[in-house]
């Protein structure tokens, strides 16, 4: 496995997290926080320093709903939960194929569903 | 009509309202009508005329004939009387000495334009319904309106009068004008083309300067290129440069100002459009700082007066696409 | 033909290491009219100015071209120069080639070509520049100080101290501000009203000081020394003379549902009040939105009940006229808005206040007369939750970038009074950082920890949502113990980011002072000159500037005082002599000039005149006023003839600059 | 990559207003922030002093680009002069594109005294973009020379 290094993961979260001013508004308004070991704030700030490895391998990338509760309250506009989803997409790019099959798409299709849900099934469900 | 504004005019030079009437006389030819000022009833008996050649527009001679002794009585057409506004707002004619008569009006034609569409020996001319009767040496010749009239007057933006002191005749509406047309036109056109458009206009440009002399918004004491502490003045253009620099500056000079009467274009010997300059600032004025028509009224402030802080920027030229 | 001498400066090495000084004098000596070209290390040193004085004498100069720093910093300066060697200070023209050349050129090259051609630009225009003299204007001895918080009566009194009349215009019915909402005072824990209310006497008492209360300012016009304001006295349909204050009319008052601004609408009072009983000027007020009489002419109580017979139904608002030599803005602050904050629910619950209504809560003269009680059951809170930072530093749009400076040390302030008088409660305070620079104010913040045992926890707030039992859920992270907390609060008290009051950009442009894009008005140097507008004559005081506390507030004041002093004690100001001027034979008289002009300094006349065929013609001129004139030039270009031009930067002095850069 | 020899070296006007642009021109220095040297500022005391017939005079004698700078609009230093300067901007950098002229030659930029790197930036950006458009030849050419 190559090494995931910070200027990926800022370059893929399109977030400047020198922005933050570390008031841990973010995960104040966490629904998530007590099931996540690494809380937002410590995304943005573990990013920052460059301690990427116990975030790759922490289970809490998997935890955060992307509900942006985070992205929403945070007074600097730092956006902690693309910072999540970054870290998550440099996982996910390297553990190869995805669980699901573009081809089986079409029968998974149904009207109530949001076809954002499937683009991100293709992220989660990996084998 | 021609007799109605003489007899008119009689009565006013008798009861003593005035003591001069300027109007249009005859010339050598039936069409080449001239302006003139007539100090009796005997003189306006002798030369004056109303017909479909009088087209001069008699608002600039007011700026000197108002301040000689004396009243004097003009004649206006629906268009002067918005040329007469805009002076008497800028103070340029003392409105106390002149009698404004409205006169009504349908078009002007000119000899130049009927010798174009083959009518020669022209003796005289009298309007039936939407065409010009034309009498010739040849015999009587009928042409429609729509052939002879000037682009000014097929796209006449108003038969109302705006000013007067009486009214001859009935007064009109302002009307629904498509004078813009062309002017949208270039502005649809690439820069190429339209940079090739006017290069083939004002290269015909003379400098014989008879669109500034006629124009009613040139009043001024002195013009800057007459001034030679203007350091702009030039009295023959010394490169191409000071010609464009001419027709730019008049233009932005009477931007605001210019009511958009037309004389310029009617008295160019090389026809040049150069109402479309004017036209291109009225539509600019019209769609970034509202509706405004010089010389509608006596009071309102030129849109280069006055301003309103939510202003366009001037980057609305570079931002409205094409190129 | 002038005779220009030309000076190019190296400023040490500041022009020299990319400017070749040597190669530009000497390429500037064969311009035309140039008669002594040379460079030195340092123009404007003693021994620079000397050269140039010396050189002016012995080479006959008329005119003198500076290749120098910018124009900004030292035209005053060379100007002073050639006048002491007896040539028109307007004569001296400066190339900016340090600033606009040698600081942002690295080639050696390319700056000393731009130089060159700057310095024949320079050349060009003095060429025709023709000796100015300076005109003199009078100074009206009065100022006008717009708004009556702390600011603007330290401002007043201060100035009034020094002999000189001075006005104040506040919008309220009352003097004395924001202050007067505040229960105790930093880090001293003085009562604020204790200390504030002997002043506003003062101001009242001081016969150099008049106060237009309940009135605004609707046009400035003019300049430093000379400016003619107009207020607008509103109608407070009471008859200020007469009315004594007893207030009985406030109690008689039939309409009881009024909310109380001056308790921020957490009781009500009647429709015609008096904001607080220590108002100046203590005077009754109708509030025409609420009063019956003057809704639909039934009632009449007050008038009946009212001994004096103040009561004046038909008042109208009134415009006054006054002319000042100095104006101060000291419009001050409000909390902002919190419609942007909703996840602390400051409008689904009661118990959610600003810190400003807490203040009023703790106020003996406040609602609850001084008792802590939750504003939705009247109970003694037991928990209190303080938010810092709530819409202050924030870069999202939804509250001001900007520290407001004051709510930590408030805040501390809160939470220590708190648990002085109820011990029993708990107070947590979530900081992003305590900031107390200030004298005694670290001291202060420390106690509020050590001695009365505040909880201080480093993190924010993320949500705070009421719960069915009355109680709020203060969902929140402490971030030292890397844990998300949620605490069952009773009262949760927000510090609301401070903004500048909203009539402060409307007065900016009356004024013609700039602005920040926060709406602060800006200094003229946020060093060197921090009391003053760039605006001449136009000063600043308090928190109209940026947010400031008390005793910033209170020393800023002052400044701004002795500036206005220093206008003021001169008895005459030098004129710009760079003014427009009319060639009456040129113009017009079309009134366009006229139009434009932002100052009214140009008035039109009948003239006689000789025309060329000798004959005389009235004619309508335009003339300019040169004491008023500010010399911006809007009325040349309004010009269309061309008869309006600019002294100091004529059509033809600005065009042989233009000529000298292009060729 | 290859140095062109004849490298087209723009001529630039910039207008400046006293009390703004002109600071803001010299805080750009103070910084030392670059910009190139063929921007050559003229000092006047208000945008609204700035007449049209300056702008045509330079692209007379061989500008090829004229930029205005004023305060921001609100901010003036006389009140509303770079209001009237505004509205003679528009109207005059319309009628140059309406006859044909590029109207990436003139351009009006608001610069505070505090701006001084968004006057760099603004320089830097105008000189490129009439670098690419070449010489100014089309408000000369508008009529046709006589051969």
């Amino acid at each position: 496995m190559s090494k995931v290094t910070k200027e990926q993961v800022l370059r893929s979260s399109g977030v400047n997290v020198l922005k933050c001013m570390r008031c841990g508004k973010c995960s104040a308004t966490c629904p998530s926080y007590d099931e996540m070991e690494y809380h937002p704030h410590q995304f943005v700030y573990m990013v920052e320093k460059g301690d990427l490895e116990p975030l790759l391998n922490s289970d809490s990338i998997y935890k955060c709903l992307s509900c942006y509760a985070c992205v929403e309250r945070c007074p600097r506009g730092v956006e902690p939960a693309k910072v999540v989803e970054g870290i998550r997409n440099a996982v996910l790019r390297q553990s190869g194929m995805n669980h699901i099959k573009a081809e089986n798409i079409p029968e998974m299709l149904d009207e109530d569903l949001p076809q954002q849900a499937i683009v991100s099934a293709f992220r989660k469900y990996k084998r | 009509m021609q007799g109605k504004m003489i007899a008119r005019a009689k009565e006013l030079l008798q009861n003593g309202t005035v003591n001069r009437v300027i109007g249009w006389k005859a010339g050598d030819f039936a069409y080449d009508i001239t302006p003139a000022v007539f100090n009796s009833a005997e003189e306006l008996d002798a030369g004056f005329v109303y017909n479909d050649f009088c087209g001069a527009n008699f608002s600039k001679y007011l700026v000197k004939e108002s301040r000689k002794e004396g009243k004097i009585l003009v004649f206006l057409k629906p268009c002067d009387t918005y040329s007469f506004n805009q002076l008497t707002k800028e103070h340029r004619i003392i409105r106390d000495n002149i009698y404004v008569v409205g006169v009504p009006c349908d078009g002007k034609t000119d000899g130049e334009t009927l010798k174009l569409k083959g009518i020669t020996g022209i003796t005289g001319i009298k309007t039936e319904g939407d065409s010009f009767v034309v009498d010739t040496l040849y015999g009587e010749k009928t042409i429609a309106k729509a052939d002879a009239l000037p682009e000014r007057c097929l796209s006449c933006k108003s038969k109302k009068h705006v000013a007067y002191d009486e009214l001859l005749g009935e007064d009109g509406e302002v009307c629904e004008s498509n004078r813009f047309d062309m002017v949208e036109k270039l502005e649809a056109m690439s820069s190429e083309e339209r940079f090739n458009f006017w290069r083939g206009e004002l290269s015909r440009c003379i400098r014989c300067n008879a669109c500034r002399n006629v124009c009613p918004a040139c009043t001024c004491e002195r013009c800057v290129f007459d001034n030679d502490n203007s350091g702009i003045a030039q009295k023959a253009a010394a490169d191409s440069f000071e010609e464009n620099m001419f027709h730019i500056i008049r233009a932005f000079h009477v931007a605001g100002r210019c009511t958009d009467c037309g004389e310029c274009s009617r008295v160019c010997p090389q026809n040049i459009p150069l109402h479309l300059l004017n036209r291109k600032f009225i539509k600019d004025i019209n769609e970034f700082y509202g509706e405004f028509q010089a010389g509608e009224d006596t009071e309102t402030r030129a849109p280069l007066n006055i301003f309103d802080t939510e202003d366009v920027e001037p980057s609305v030229v570079y931002e409205k696409g094409g190129n | 033909m002038q005779r220009i001498g030309v000076f190019v400066c190296w400023c040490g090495s500041n022009i020299a290491a990319t400017v070749d000084v040597e190669a530009v004098s000497e390429a500037l000596k064969s311009e035309p009219g140039v008669v002594f070209s040379t460079n030195y290390q340092y123009m404007c040193s003693e021994a620079g100015q000397n050269m140039i004085k010396d050189a002016i004498k012995e080479h006959n100069l008329t005119g003198v071209v500076i290749c120098s720093c910018s124009p900004r910093m030292h035209e005053a300066t060379f100007r002073k120069t050639v006048q002491g060697a007896g040539l028109n200070p307007y004569m001296v023209e400066i190339a900016n080639i340090r600033e606009q050349c040698s600081w942002i050129h690295k080639d050696k090259q390319t700056g000393t070509e731009k130089a060159i051609i700057l310095g024949k630009a320079a050349i060009a225009k003095v060429h025709l520049n023709a000796p100015l003299t300076a005109g003199e204007s009078p100074v009206v001895k009065r100022a006008l100080v717009i708004g009556g918080g702390i600011a603007g009566i330290q401002t007043a009194l201060d100035i009034a101290e020094a002999g000189f009349d001075v006005d104040i215009v506040e919008t309220k019915p009352t003097i004395g501000g924001k202050m007067t909402q505040i229960d105790k005072t930093f880090p001293t824990l003085d009562c604020a009203a204790c200390i504030l209310t002997p002043k506003m006497v003062d101001c009242a008492q001081n016969e150099k000081i008049h106060i237009y209360s309940y009135s605004e300012v609707t046009a400035v016009k003019g300049f430093v020394g000379n400016f003619t304001v107009s207020i607008k006295k509103k109608a407070r349909y009471v008859d200020t003379t007469k009315c004594t204050g007893c207030g009985v009319c406030t109690e008689k008052c039939p309409v009881k549902n009024v909310p109380n601004e001056f308790n921020l609408g957490m009781n009500n009072r009647r429709a015609i009040y008096i904001p607080f009983a220590q108002a100046v000027p203590k005077v009754a007020t109708i509030d025409a939105d609420y009063c019956n009489m003057l809704k639909n002419g039934k009632c009449g109580v007050c008038s009946k009940v009212c001994t004096a017979g103040a009561i004046d139904y038909k008042q109208q608002d009134e415009i006054i006229e006054e002319r000042y030599g100095a104006i101060v803005a000291a419009t001050g602050f409000n909390p902002i808005k919190l419609d942007n904050f909703d996840e602390f629910a400051y409008s689904q619950s009661k118990d959610v206040i600003t810190s400003l209504e807490f203040e009023r809560l703790t106020n003996a003269a406040g609602p609850t007369s001084g008792q802590l009680l939750r504003p939705s059951d009247g109970k003694h809170p037991h928990t209190i939750v303080f938010v810092q930072c709530v819409g202050s530093r924030d870069t999202s749009g939804c509250g001001k970038p900007y520290c407001s400076k004051i709510c930590c040390m408030y805040t501390a302030k809160h939470a220590m009074l708190t648990r002085e008088k109820y011990p029993d409660t708990d107070v947590y305070v979530f900081y992003i950082d305590v900031r107390t620079p200030g004298k005694n104010f670290d001291e202060f913040y420390r106690r509020a920890v050590e001695d009365y045992n505040v909880h201080y926890i480093k993190g924010m707030v993320g949500k705070v949502a009421p719960r069915a039992d009355g109680t709020l859920d203060v969902q929140a992270s402490d971030l030292i113990s890397n844990e998300q907390l949620h605490i069952s609060a009773d009262l949760v008290v927000l510090a609301a980011a401070i903004e500048p009051d909203k009539s402060a950009r409307p007065l900016a442009t009356m004024l013609t002072a700039s602005m920040d894009t926060n709406d602060f008005f800006t200094e003229a140097h946020a060093k060197l000159r921090p009391v003053e507008s760039p605006t001449a004559g136009v000063f600043l005081s308090g928190t109209c500037q940026g947010p400031k506390d008390i005793p910033e507030t209170v020393s800023q004041a002052s400044a701004a005082a002795a500036k206005v002093i220093g206008l003021l004690c001169k008895d005459k100001l030098t004129c710009n002599p760079c003014v427009a001027h009319s060639d009456e034979m040129l113009c017009n008289g079309c009134s366009s000039c006229e139009k434009v002009c932002p100052y009214g300094a140009i008035t039109y006349s009948d003239k006689e005149f000789r025309m060329p065929d000798r004959t005389t013609a009235i004619r309508r001129v335009a003339a300019v006023n040169e004491a008023v004139c500010q010399g911006c030039g809007a009325c040349t270009v309004a010009c269309p003839s061309g008869a309006m031009d600019l002294k100091g930067f004529s059509n033809k002095q600005i065009m042989a600059e233009v000529d000298a850069i292009c060729k | 990559m290859q140095v062109n020899e004849k490298e087209f070296k723009p001529t630039i006007v910039a207008f400046c207003c006293n009390w703004c642009s002109y600071a803001g021109a010299d805080l750009a220095g103070t910084n030392r922030l670059n910009y190139p040297a063929d921007v050559k500022i003229i000092r006047v005391p208000c945008s609204c002093r700035v007449n049209p017939m300056f702008i045509l005079r330079a692209f007379q004698r061989g500008a090829d680009g004229v930029i205005m700078c004023g305060c921001h609009p609100g901010d003036c230093h006389y009140t509303t002069g770079n209001y009237y300067a505004r509205r003679r901007m528009t109207l005059l950098f319309s009628m140059l594109d309406y006859l044909g002229i590029e109207r990436e030659r003139t351009r009006v930029e608001w610069v505070s005294a505090a701006e001084g790197a968004k006057f760099a930036a603004t320089m830097n950006e105008f000189v490129e973009t009439v670098t690419k458009l070449g010489e100014n030849k089309r408000l000369e050419d508008l009529r046709c020379k006589e051969k």
